[in-house]
């Protein structure tokens, strides 16, 4: 089956459920919102829709039926779990991730998906309109303002992370004043996150 | 970042493993890969967390790898105490798989008890010397460690701990820096 | 000192450490907020008098300035870890918020929580055009079903099937685990595990 | 005793706002120092409790929270002179050189480091000494917060939490969450689900109440 855009070669949902695992442990590990991969979630939905028509017309109680049924329920957990991690940075990170979006050139990728776009806009307003109500309005007019400069929650992209090597990667320093060595592929190293986010987003590593 | 054990176990759930079935089925296809044909007395490859559900429904006897057994664990063992750095490990998951094993199918693991014990000590083992080496990645400063030989289930019983304290440790030692640097520009 | 009422705010909500949360300190609030008013007020007029040549008050506008940060720095603190808790009743409890949890909130927080709860909702239903509950899936499963014992009398409840089966306290049955997951986080059945 | 006033080039790492929501660090920021007038401040004697004066003259010695003492002495002309804290004073920083080990920093102030670091951005000429102490303290004590962690189901720990200072003992309860997650989860109880942590909380406190 080929359900990824039309500039990916078409490839197995077996491999598309091994991408979405991955993606879900990256995310799991890395101190900033990764960027969104809409395309693994749709199709892993799809997938689940299709074979729970197909497990409806089969006899209740079917033993193949219920081996289906459980690989269902690990690719919900699965799928849920990653989606409730960025969920939960986007509303971390909100202030940050949306001044991000609105400088983003067309060709760069977004790191939200348009649904969590959608909601990190919801979400920004809520959260500033709150404030508003319960406190800033009723503050001195030179404080009255929510100032996104000052407050925003910002990742901590020097946080140590542990990954390994999928890709050699060249010329990494794991400090600005270091020198840099090469990581050879299947190695394992535990070093900060800001020197190696680049290697992580192009699939050369994978966090451990 | 948290990761917990059961979700560590979760990835490691995906790894094949032999089963010998006891029924016929022709071959399922499934989200994440085709498996079997599935006929009586015919070993054949499914992922851990399938052969467990199947075990359980006893569908099947379970094949366990040829690392889990006395002899094989006893030289890594012996190999893991002699050795000052961590070795390879027979498995990615050894700990995964050996307790899933152990604690659903133990009638289709030959020793099952003495196995158990074996992986226990390994882990043991590993586990005294991470912690030494954590300690002197500490001690030294280090801005980086390579771990190759780690297991991710390993990793992540020191993760929370180890990488805090770096952080930790990161920010008093930037501070340290700066202060070296500026007094000695202060100087005449 | 300034700042202090402000921080008393933040001392309470330390205190009451069970992961819940104290009712909202309306009185609290407005104190620091009057504090301000009087803060700025005062400095406005040790602004105007400045320029009208007094000397010497610079310090006095300089302390009351950072003084007015620092209430607003507590205060938005304060509203900001009340509003993390609230979402995470959300996640918790569901969109009903039981009776006396409510009590403990401000009348905008409530109508916060609401919003917050319909957004969700509203990403949920939108996810791979079909809709997903993020809430359920907490842990990862291993098997399709599960034993658990009820802890109150709760009443029928509707299996997978169709069928209806009682809830009685201590009764024991075997649920579709996905089924029956809400009814675990919500303390009506407890997850046996041989 | 060191007197410390206005810098600019106060250090680049820490990145102020960073953490501006952040209770910890709003509570550590209320750490007293002991500051100097430089100039009066009019009108402000009401801020010093054992005086009846109207005005704050130049010279009066009081104590004022971090947060306030920072934003009047770094400047280009300082209000204020400040004062290290006495736990950051020499004398302390040789016990802690001596052996960390042995020192409550929970008494010396819950947020040691935080403090410490913080105390980086004034100026004063003991700052390279201080952000050694800092650092070295935190070496010397790395190795016990760790092995107590691991360790900690098989022995009396809480003698030493008491003494660990807010930092620590956070890696503490990392530490310990790591082995322990890890034994729960050998024993096979991690994949029971449970109830949700605010439910059972509400439950308890509902009970507390009942047994009232």
């Amino acid at each position: 089956m080929s359900a990824l855009g039309d500039d990916e070669e078409a490839i197995t949902s077996a491999e598309v459920l091994k991408r979405l695992e991955l993606a879900w442990s990256n995310e799991k590990l890395a101190p900033e919102l990764l960027h969104a991969k809409p395309e693994l979630v749709d199709c892993m939905m799809e997938q689940i829709k299709e074979m729970e028509e197909s497990i409806k017309r089969v006899k209740k109680g079917d033993f193949v039926a219920s081996l289906h049924q459980l690989e269902i329920e690990r690719i919900r957990f699965v799928t849920a779990s990653y989606l409730r991690t960025r969920l939960k940075k986007i509303e971390t990170h909100y202030a940050i991730l949306l001044d991000e979006e609105e400088g983003r050139s067309a060709e760069e990728p977004s790191r939200l998906s348009p649904e969590e776009l959608a909601y990190a806009k919801q979400y920004s307003e809520s959260v500033e309109a709150h404030f508003n109500v319960l406190a800033l309005q009723g503050m001195p007019s030179n404080l009255r303002t929510f100032d996104r400069e000052k407050m925003a929650v910002r990742s901590n992209l020097d946080s140590y992370v542990f990954f390994r090597v999928l890709k050699r990667c060249d010329q990494v320093a794991a400090e600005e004043d270091e020198v840099p060595v090469d990581l050879e592929r299947n190695t394992q190293h535990i070093m900060r996150y800001r020197p190696v986010a680049l290697y992580l987003a192009n699939d050369s590593i994978s966090l451990l | 970042s948290v990761m917990n054990a059961d979700e560590v176990e979760f990835l490691a759930e995906k790894q094949l493993i032999t089963i010998i079935p006891n029924f016929s089925e022709n071959r399922i296809y499934m989200i994440g890969g085709e498996f079997g044909p599935f006929n009586p007395s015919l070993p054949t490859d499914v992922p851990l967390w399938l052969a467990i559900h199947l075990k359980k429904r006893q569908k099947c006897r379970i094949k366990a790898p040829e690392w889990m057994a006395v002899e094989p664990l006893t030289q890594t063992k012996h190999d893991e105490v002699a050795s000052a750095v961590f070795t390879a490990m027979p498995s990615d998951h050894y700990m995964e798989i050996a307790m899933s094993l152990l604690n659903n199918a133990s009638d289709d693991v030959p020793d099952a008890d003495r196995v158990r014990t074996l992986v226990k000590d390994i882990w043991d083992t590993r586990i005294a010397k991470l912690r030494k080496s954590i300690d002197q990645m500490v001690r030294s400063q280090a801005t980086t460690a390579e771990l190759t030989c780690l297991t991710v289930m390993e990793i992540n019983t020191i993760r929370p701990f180890l990488t805090k304290a770096l952080d930790h440790m990161r920010k008093l030692r930037v501070h340290a820096e700066e202060e070296h640097i500026r007094q000695k520009r202060a100087l005449p | 000192m300034f700042g202090e009422r402000a921080l008393e705010l933040l001392r309470e909500l330390q205190r009451s450490y069970d992961g819940i949360l104290p009712a909202y300190n309306e009185d609290g609030v407005r104190q620091v907020l009057e504090e301000m008013r009087v803060l700025f007020e005062q400095n406005q007029r040790d602004v105007r008098a400045t320029a009208d040549g007094q000397t010497g008050l610079y310090v006095g506008i300089h302390l009351r300035h950072a003084s007015l940060e620092r209430n607003q720095r507590c205060v938005l603190a304060y509203i900001h870890d009340r509003m993390i808790r609230i979402r995470n009743l959300r996640w918790d409890f569901g969109s009903v918020l039981p009776r006396d949890l409510q009590l403990c909130l401000h009348e905008q927080e409530l109508q916060w929580f609401n919003k917050y709860s319909r957004n969700l909702a509203g990403y949920m239903r939108s996810i791979g055009g079909c809709g997903l509950d993020l809430t359920q899936g907490t842990k990862p499963p291993k098997s399709l079903f599960i034993e658990v014992r009820c802890m109150e009398d709760y009443g029928e409840f509707e299996t997978e099937d169709g069928t209806i089966i009682l809830l009685k306290k201590n009764s024991q049955h075997y649920l579709r685990r996905s089924h029956c997951e809400h009814l675990i986080r919500q303390g009506i059945l407890e997850h046996l595990i041989s | 005793v060191s007197v410390m006033s206005g810098s600019f080039s106060s250090s680049q790492s820490s990145t102020a706002n960073a953490r501006y929501f952040d209770i910890d660090e709003i509570l550590a920021t209320d750490q007293k120092m002991p500051c100097e007038f430089e100039q009066p401040a009019i009108g402000l004697g009401f801020i010093d409790p054992s005086s009846d004066d109207k005005d704050v003259p130049a010279g009066a010695k009081l104590e004022l929270p971090l947060w306030l003492a920072r934003s009047l002495a770094i400047r280009r002309r300082p209000f204020v002179t400040v004062e290290l804290p006495v736990a950051y004073r020499k004398t302390y920083r040789e016990i802690l050189s001596a052996d960390a080990n042995v020192v409550d920093l929970h008494k010396l102030g819950p947020f040691f480091y935080d403090v410490g670091m913080k105390l980086l951005e004034f100026e004063h000429d003991e700052r390279e000494d201080l952000s050694r102490t800092l650092l070295e303290t935190f070496l010397n004590r790395f190795r016990r917060i760790m092995d107590s962690a691991q360790n900690a189901f098989h022995e009396d720990t809480s003698a030493m939490i008491e003494k660990l200072d807010d930092v620590e003992r956070r890696l503490f309860q990392a530490g310990q969450m790591g082995v322990q997650q890890f034994e729960v989860w050998e024993r096979m109880a991690s994949s029971k689900l449970v109830t949700a942590t605010a439910v059972a909380s509400h439950r308890k406190r509902k009970r507390d109440q009942l047994d009232l």
